[in-house]
C-alpha cells in the first residue's frame, strides 16, 4: 500500500501487467526514452526495454493501425495518443477495425487494445490540449469509453481495460494527474468496466459526473451539506459507454431530482444520454427538470477565459440548488 | 560547401518474365515445380470462371453489388503462391482468389455479397483478417501483424493487398514508414489496376510508378508486370524471404488491369474507351500462362477443357449450396452477436427490444 | 418548375451556384467524368471543365484539407465524401481547422466549405455505407450539420450551405436520393441554416425526425390517423446542429408527447439532446415519457438484417401510442 | 523480359554555401542586395533575443508554454525572405521569426502564450495562417491556398512549415501528392530540427534524408545546410520561381537542429547527450553569418553591439505593451466570438447563461 498520485497510479498497472504478461506491449510518442510526456511510461523503457516499450514515428494513425494488427495476432498493446485533441486523426482506424474486427471475422478475432490518452481542461494548456470529446467514442458501437477520477481506481480500471477482451478507449483526466494521491494496494486490483459507482450517499438529489469533473463535484457535496443542509447523491459514471443505468436510475428513483457535469460541450454531449435514459426509465420520478452544467458549444479558449469556460464548484452548487426550486 | 546529388540506398527495377504472348525469359524463370504451376494454373481459371458467375448471379439478383477480378488473377494469385499456411494476408476487398487460395470456401463469398455476416466469418485455420473496405486502411494492420510475429520470433511474414488508389492515402505512408523503422516482416503487394473507380492512374499521383514510393522510407519497391504470375511468383518469393531472413519489407507494385467492373455498380463506359479495355485482353494472364504451360508440355487442351467442366461442377455446387444456407433460418438477432465478447446491459435491452417488435418475424431477413 | 428527385434537385443547386458564382468549385473522388457514384455532380465537368471539378486522389483527408486553404483564401469549394462512413478520415481536419480557422484567425478568415456526403440505410449496401453518425459532427463546436429531407429541402439547404459563411457537413439520405420527386423551382431557393420545419400539424404526439426517417415518420403520421384517430404533429430538424429547438419546444409544450426518430444508434445519438432539450424547456408540460426510435448500438449489418435493424413505420406508430398510454 | 532499372525523373541533392566558419562557396553564392543581408542578420539576431526573453518570462511564469526556437533561425528566415508580401504562408508552430518577419507583431505571441486567444489574430495585411497544432495537418491548406491562386491565375505562392516528425504523419504525403496531381505553386519547408520531442529524426523514419520522400510523388527535393542562410535562401528562392513559373511544388529540407526545450514543459537531458547539442552550437547559424558578413565588411562588432542594444529596447518595449495589454479588461464572454458568423439561438442562451453565472467576474480573466 502507497500513496501514490495518478500517474504513478496507471503506471503501476502498466509495470504489473508487462511484468505478469509479455503480450502487453506499450506504443506512442515519446513513451520510451522520455516517459511520456505526463510521465505515465516513466521507467517502464528502462524496466522492459525498447521491444516492449516502442517509441513510433509521429503517426496517431499508424500507432492505433498497428496495435490494431499486434492485438489481433495475440499482443494486448497499451497505445498512448499524446493528447485526446489529436485522437481525431485514430477515429476510422477505431471505428472501422477496432470497433468492428470481432464481428467482421464472426468471433474469430479480437482487438484487445487500450488507447490511453490525456483530456480535459484545467491545466492552462495550449491549443488542441483541454478538450473532452468522449462522446464521439461512447457513440461508436463496438468501442468501450472508460475515464477514471482518482489514483485507485484509474489503476484498477487500467488493468481490467488491458485485460479486456474488446478495444478500450480511455481517457485520463489530465487535471487529475498530480491532483492528489491515494493509497493504492501493491497486489493487483482491478475493477469491473461498465459499472458506475456510487461516490457519495445522499437523499435529495442525484449528480452524476465522471472524471475531473468528480474533484467539483465532491466539493460541492461538501458545500451543498454544510451550507444548505442538502444531501446530494453522487455517481461516478467510470464507464461511459456502454453505459450501464442501473445505479443512476435507481438513485434518481429515490431522489427526484438529478444534475448531470461534464467538461464537454453541452449539446450532443454525454449529459444528454444520461437525461435520455432518466426520462425513459425513471419519468414518474422526476421532480424537477433534470440540469446540466458543462462546457459551453464554443472552441475551449486558451489559458486566460479557461476558469470561465470550465464548470466548476459553485456552478454545481447553483444547479443544485435550482433542481430543489420549484 | 557543395550542391551534391544525394546517393540512395535503393533503386527502383522493373521485371517481366512471361510475354503476352507465353514466350518466357530462360535467365529469369523461376524455379518451380510442375504440380505448383498447375495448380496455379486451375486456380486461376476457377477464379477467372467464379467471377463470371458472381457477376451473373448479381444480374439475376441473387447477390448483391460486389468487385470483380477480372484481370488481376495473376497479380493476385502469384503474390499469396509465396506464402506458407502459417503467414498471414491482409487483403483489400478486391483479393477474391488470393482468399480463395488461402482457403476461404467459395460459398461465402456469397453469402456475404447476399447480405449475410456469416459470410466474412475467418476459419480457424486460415490465417487471415477478413476484407477491408476503407480504401488504404488495412496495411497498417499487416505491419502489426508482421511486428508482433518478429516480437514473438515467429517465422512468418504478413502480405498484405491494395490497390493503385489506396497508395494516395495517408494510412499507407505510415504503413511503409512504420514497417521501414520496425523493419517488419511484411510484403505490400499493390494491385495497380490502372484505375480506382473512374481515376486513371495518371490523375492519382503524378510519380511514375507506384514503386518509387517505396523511396520515401527506404525500403525496397519493384514494379512488375502483374499479367505474369511468373514475374509476381518472383518478386513476391524474393520479397517474402528477404521478410523471412529478418531484412525487411518490401513494396511490389503489380501492373495489371481491371478489365471489368469496378463493382456491380459501376459503369466504366462513362470513364474508360472500350479500346483500352481490347488493349489489355491481349495482355490476358490466363492465356499467356496457358500458352507457357502448353509449350512446357504440362498442359494440352483437352486437358483444359476437362478443367473446365471440373471448375463449372465446384461452382454450381458452390452456387446451390450458398443457397441453401441462405433459405436457412437467420436470427436478426444474432446481429447482437460479435459486437462485444460479453453483451453489455444497454444491448441486452435493446436485444430484447428487437425481438418484442411485432413488426419483425423471420421475414424481416430479407433473402438476398 | 420541375418534377426532381434529390439527385437532380442537389445537382441543380450546385450547377445554378456555379453559373453564378466562380469561386464555387466541386472536388472529391470520382465527381468529374463519371459525375458521383450517385450522379449527384452529373454532367457538371461537362459544363464548368477540371478547372472547376476536380477529381482528386483517393484521399479524405486532402480532400477536405485542400478544401480549407481554398476556402480562406476566398473561395467556395464543395467536397464529396463518398460515403459518410469514410468521413472519419476528415475529422482532424474538420475537427481542427475548419471548425476554428475563424476563432484562431479572431475573425481575420472563415472557412466557407461544404462536405457534402450521403449517410444511411436502407440501401443493401456494403459494410460503411450504411453508417448514419451525424452525432460526431453535431457535437463539434464550430461545424453546422445539415440534413435534408426531401428534393426541394435538399437544394434549397444545399444552396444555403454553399453561401454559408461557416463549414457545413451535409448528409444526403441515400435512401431518399431516387426515392419519389417534387416540385423544384427553377429560379433559386435557399432556405435558412438552422431553422427546423413543422413538417405536419397534430395535436396530440410530437415526432422529432430528420433526413430519410422523415418517410416512414409522415407514412405513421397517416396510419396513426386513419387507424388510431391520432394526431401527431411532425417537426423535421434539417439542421441538426447548432441545434435550434423553438419549435420542438413549443410543440410539446402544446402535445405533452414527443417521439425522436433517427436512424443512428441509440445511446449517445441525437434523440438523447432532443431529449434533454424537452426536458430542460418543456419538462412540466411532457405528460408521458419521451420515446426513442432509433438504431442499435450495434455494427450495422449487412443487408440480410438490414430491414430488422432500421427504424419503420410500425415501430414509429407503436412508440406513438406507448406515449398516449398510462 | 527484362529486369531493369526504372529511371526516375529527379535526383536528390545537397546544398550547403556558407561552412559553420562563416567561409563562402563563391560559386554558389547567391546574388544579394547588401541591406537585405543586413536585414536578414538583424532579424535573425532579434529572434534569438526574443526566445531568449520569452524563455525567460515564462520561467517567471509570465507566459505559459511555448516552443522556442533557438538554432533554427536561419532555416525559418532563409526561407520566408524568398517570399513576396501577397505570398501565403502556412506555418507549424515553431515558425516565430518567420512569422515576425511576415510582420506578425512581437508582442502577440506574449498574449498568446500567456492564453489570451486575441494573441493568434492574423493582421488585415499579412497573408499568413496562424500557427498550427496538430502536427502535419498544415500543409494541406497550403496546398488548397496554391491551388486556389493557380485556379484564380495569381501570380502567387504558399509557402508550408513542418518539422521532421511531420513527415510521419499521412496528411504529409496526401499534401505533397495533391501538390505533385494539381502541379500546385506550393514550397514546403521541412525544418529538420533532428528531434520531435524525443524521438530523433533516425527513428521517426527508416529513410537517409527527408527530401527523398519528394520521389513518392515525383516533385523535387532537396536537402540544404539549414544552419547556413544563404543556402536555405537560395534553395527557398529557386523553389519559389518554380512555383510562381507554373512549374509546381518543391520540397526543402533544411538540415538544422533545435538547440533548446521542444517546449518549455521539456525536459531534454532525459533523451539527448549534452554534448551532442555543443557538437551543434559550433554551427550556429548566427555567428557564420555574422563571420560572413564581416568578411564581406558589412558588419563590424560595433554595428552588432548597436544592434544589440535596439533589439534589447525593442524586446522590451514588446513586454511591456503586452503585459499592458493583458492588464486591460478582457471580458470572458468574448470567447463566444468567432465561433460561427453570426450566434446561433444555444450559444446565445449559453452566453447569457455565462454573464448570469455568479461565481463568473472580471477576475476569472486569469492573468498569465
Ligand atoms: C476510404 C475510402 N474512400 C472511398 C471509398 C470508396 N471506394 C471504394 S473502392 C474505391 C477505389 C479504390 O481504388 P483502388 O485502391 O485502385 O482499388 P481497386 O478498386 O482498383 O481494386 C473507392 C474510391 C472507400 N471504400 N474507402
Ligand atoms: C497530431 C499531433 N500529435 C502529437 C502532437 C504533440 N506534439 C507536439 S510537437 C510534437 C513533435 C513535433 O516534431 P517535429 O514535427 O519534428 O517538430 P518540432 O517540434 O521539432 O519543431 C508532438 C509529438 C501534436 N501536436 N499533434
Ligand atoms: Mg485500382
Ligand atoms: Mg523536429
Amino acid at each position: 500500500m502507497a500513496k501514490l498520485n495518478m500517474v504513478q497510479a496507471l503506471n503501476l498497472a502498466m509495470k504489473q501487467e508487462m511484468e505478469k504478461n509479455d503480450n502487453v506491449v506499450i506504443l506512442g510518442e515519446d513513451v520510451g526514452v522520455d516517459g511520456g510526456v505526463f510521465r505515465v511510461t516513466d521507467k517502464l523503457f528502462d524496466q522492459f526495454g525498447e521491444k516492449r516499450v516502442m517509441d513510433t514515428p509521429l503517426a496517431e494513425s499508424g500507432i492505433v493501425g498497428v496495435a490494431i494488427g499486434m492485438a489481433v495476432y495475440g499482443m494486448r498493446p497499451v497505445c498512448e495518443i499524446q493528447f485526446s485533441g489529436f485522437s481525431y486523426y485514430i477515429f476510422h482506424q477505431l471505428e472501422a477495425h477496432a470497433a468492428r474486427l470481432r464481428h467482421r471475422s464472426q468471433g474469430r478475432y479480437q482487438v484487445p487494445l487500450v488507447v490511453r490518452t490525456p483530456y480535459g481542461g484545467g491545466v492552462r494548456a495550449l491549443e488542441h490540449h483541454s478538450e473532452s470529446r468522449e462522446a464521439y467514442f461512447a457513440h461508436t458501437p463496438g468501442l468501450k469509453m472508460v475515464i477514471p477520477s482518482g489514483p485507485r481506481n484509474a489503476r484498477a480500471l487500467l488493468l481490467s481495460a488491458i485485460r479486456d477482451p474488446d478495444p478500450v478507449i480511455f481517457f485520463e483526466p489530465k487535471a487529475l494527474y498530480r491532483a492528489f494521491r491515494e493509497e493504492v494496494p501493491d497486489e493487483e486490483e482491478t475493477m469491473p468496466l461498465g459499472v458506475p459507482q456510487l461516490a457519495r450517499e445522499g437523499k435529495d438529489v442525484t449528480v452524476v459526473a465522471y472524471g475531473a469533473m468528480m474533484f467539483p463535484v465532491m466539493e460541492a457535496a461538501d458545500e451543498l451539506q454544510e451550507k444548505h443542509g442538502v444531501e446530494i447523491e453522487v455517481i461516478d459514471l467510470l464507464t461511459i459507454s456502454p453505459l450501464d443505468d442501473e445505479l443512476i436510475v435507481a438513485s434518481v428513483k429515490k431522489t427526484g431530482r438529478a444534475v448531470v457535469v461534464h467538461e464537454a460541450p453541452r449539446s450532443f454531449g454525454p449529459g444528454a444520454e444520461i437525461m435520455a435514459r432518466l426520462v425513459e426509465k425513471a419519468f414518474y420520478y422526476l421532480e424537477t427538470p433534470i440540469k446540466r452544467v458543462t462546457g459551453y458549444d464554443i472552441v475551449f479558449p486558451l489559458a486566460a477565459r479557461e476558469t470561465a469556460y470550465m464548470p466548476n464548484t459553485q456552478k454545481v452548487v447553483g444547479a443544485v440548488l435550482q433542481t430543489l426550486e420549484s | 560547401m557543395p550542391r551534391k546529388e544525394i546517393e540512395l540506398p535503393y533503386r527502383i527495377e522493373y521485371l517481366s518474365i512471361l510475354d503476352a504472348d507465353g514466350n518466357v525469359d530462360k535467365e529469369l524463370e523461376p524455379d518451380m515445380p510442375d504440380d505448383l504451376l498447375l495448380k496455379l494454373f486451375k486456380a486461376m481459371l476457377a477464379g477467372r470462371r467464379f467471377d463470371e458467375r458472381m457477376l451473373h448471379l448479381q444480374r439475376q439478383g441473387r447477390i448483391g453489388t460486389f468487385p470483380p477480378i477480372k484481370g488481376q488473377e495473376a497479380s493476385q494469385l502469384g503474390a499469396v503462391a509465396a506464402l506458407e499456411a502459417a503467414d498471414w494476408m491482409v487483403p483489400a476487398f478486391r483479393e477474391t482468389l488470393a482468399e480463395i487460395w488461402r482457403g476461404k470456401p467459395m460459398e461465402n463469398f456469397l453469402l456475404y455479397y447476399a447480405g449475410y455476416d456469416e459470410g466474412s466469418k475467418v476459419e480457424d485455420d486460415r490465417n487471415d483478417l477478413p476484407i477491408s473496405v476503407p480504401v488504404g486502411s488495412q496495411m497498417l494492420h499487416a505491419v502489426g501483424i508482421a511486428m508482433a510475429m518478429k516480437y514473438k520470433a515467429q517465422p512468418q511474414v504478413a502480405m498484405t493487398f491494395f490497390g493503385d488508389g489506396a497508395t494516395s492515402e495517408g494510412d499507407f505512408h505510415e504503413a511503409l514508414n512504420f514497417a521501414g523503422v520496425f523493419q517488419a516482416p511484411v510484403v505490400f503487394v499493390c494491385q495497380n489496376n490502372q484505375w480506382a473507380i473512374s481515376i486513371p492512374r495518371a490523375k492519382q499521383t503524378h510519380s511514375k510508378t507506384l514503386a518509387q514510393k517505396a523511396v520515401a522510407h527506404d525500403i525496397p519497391g519493384i514494379q512488375v508486370d502483374g499479367n505474369d504470375v511468373l514475374a509476381v511468383y518472383s518478386a513476391a518469393r524474393e520479397a517474402v524471404e528477404r521478410a523471412r531472413k529478418g531484412d525487411g519489407p518490401t513494396l511490389i507494385e503489380c501492373f495489371t488491369y481491371r478489365m471489368s467492373l469496378h463493382t456491380t455498380a459501376d459503369d466504366p463506359k462513362k470513364y474508360r474507351s472500350e479500346e483500352e479495355v481490347k488493349e489489355w485482353e491481349k495482355r490476358d494472364p490466363i492465356s499467356r500462362f496457358a500458352a507457357y504451360l502448353k509449350t512446357k508440355k504440362l498442359l494440352t487442351d483437352e486437358a483444359v477443357e476437362k478443367l473446365e467442366a471440373e471448375i463449372a461442377k465446384e461452382v454450381q455446387d458452390v452456387v446451390d449450396q450458398a443457397e441453401q444456407l441462405m433459405k436457412e433460418e437467420v436470427d436478426p438477432a444474432d446481429m447482437f452477436h460479435h459486437i462485444f465478447a460479453e453483451l453489455p446491459p444497454t444491448l441486452v435491452e435493446q436485444r430484447e427490444e428487437m425481438l418484442r417488435d411485432s413488426s419483425l418475424g423471420k421475414k424481416e431477413v430479407d433473402h438476398g
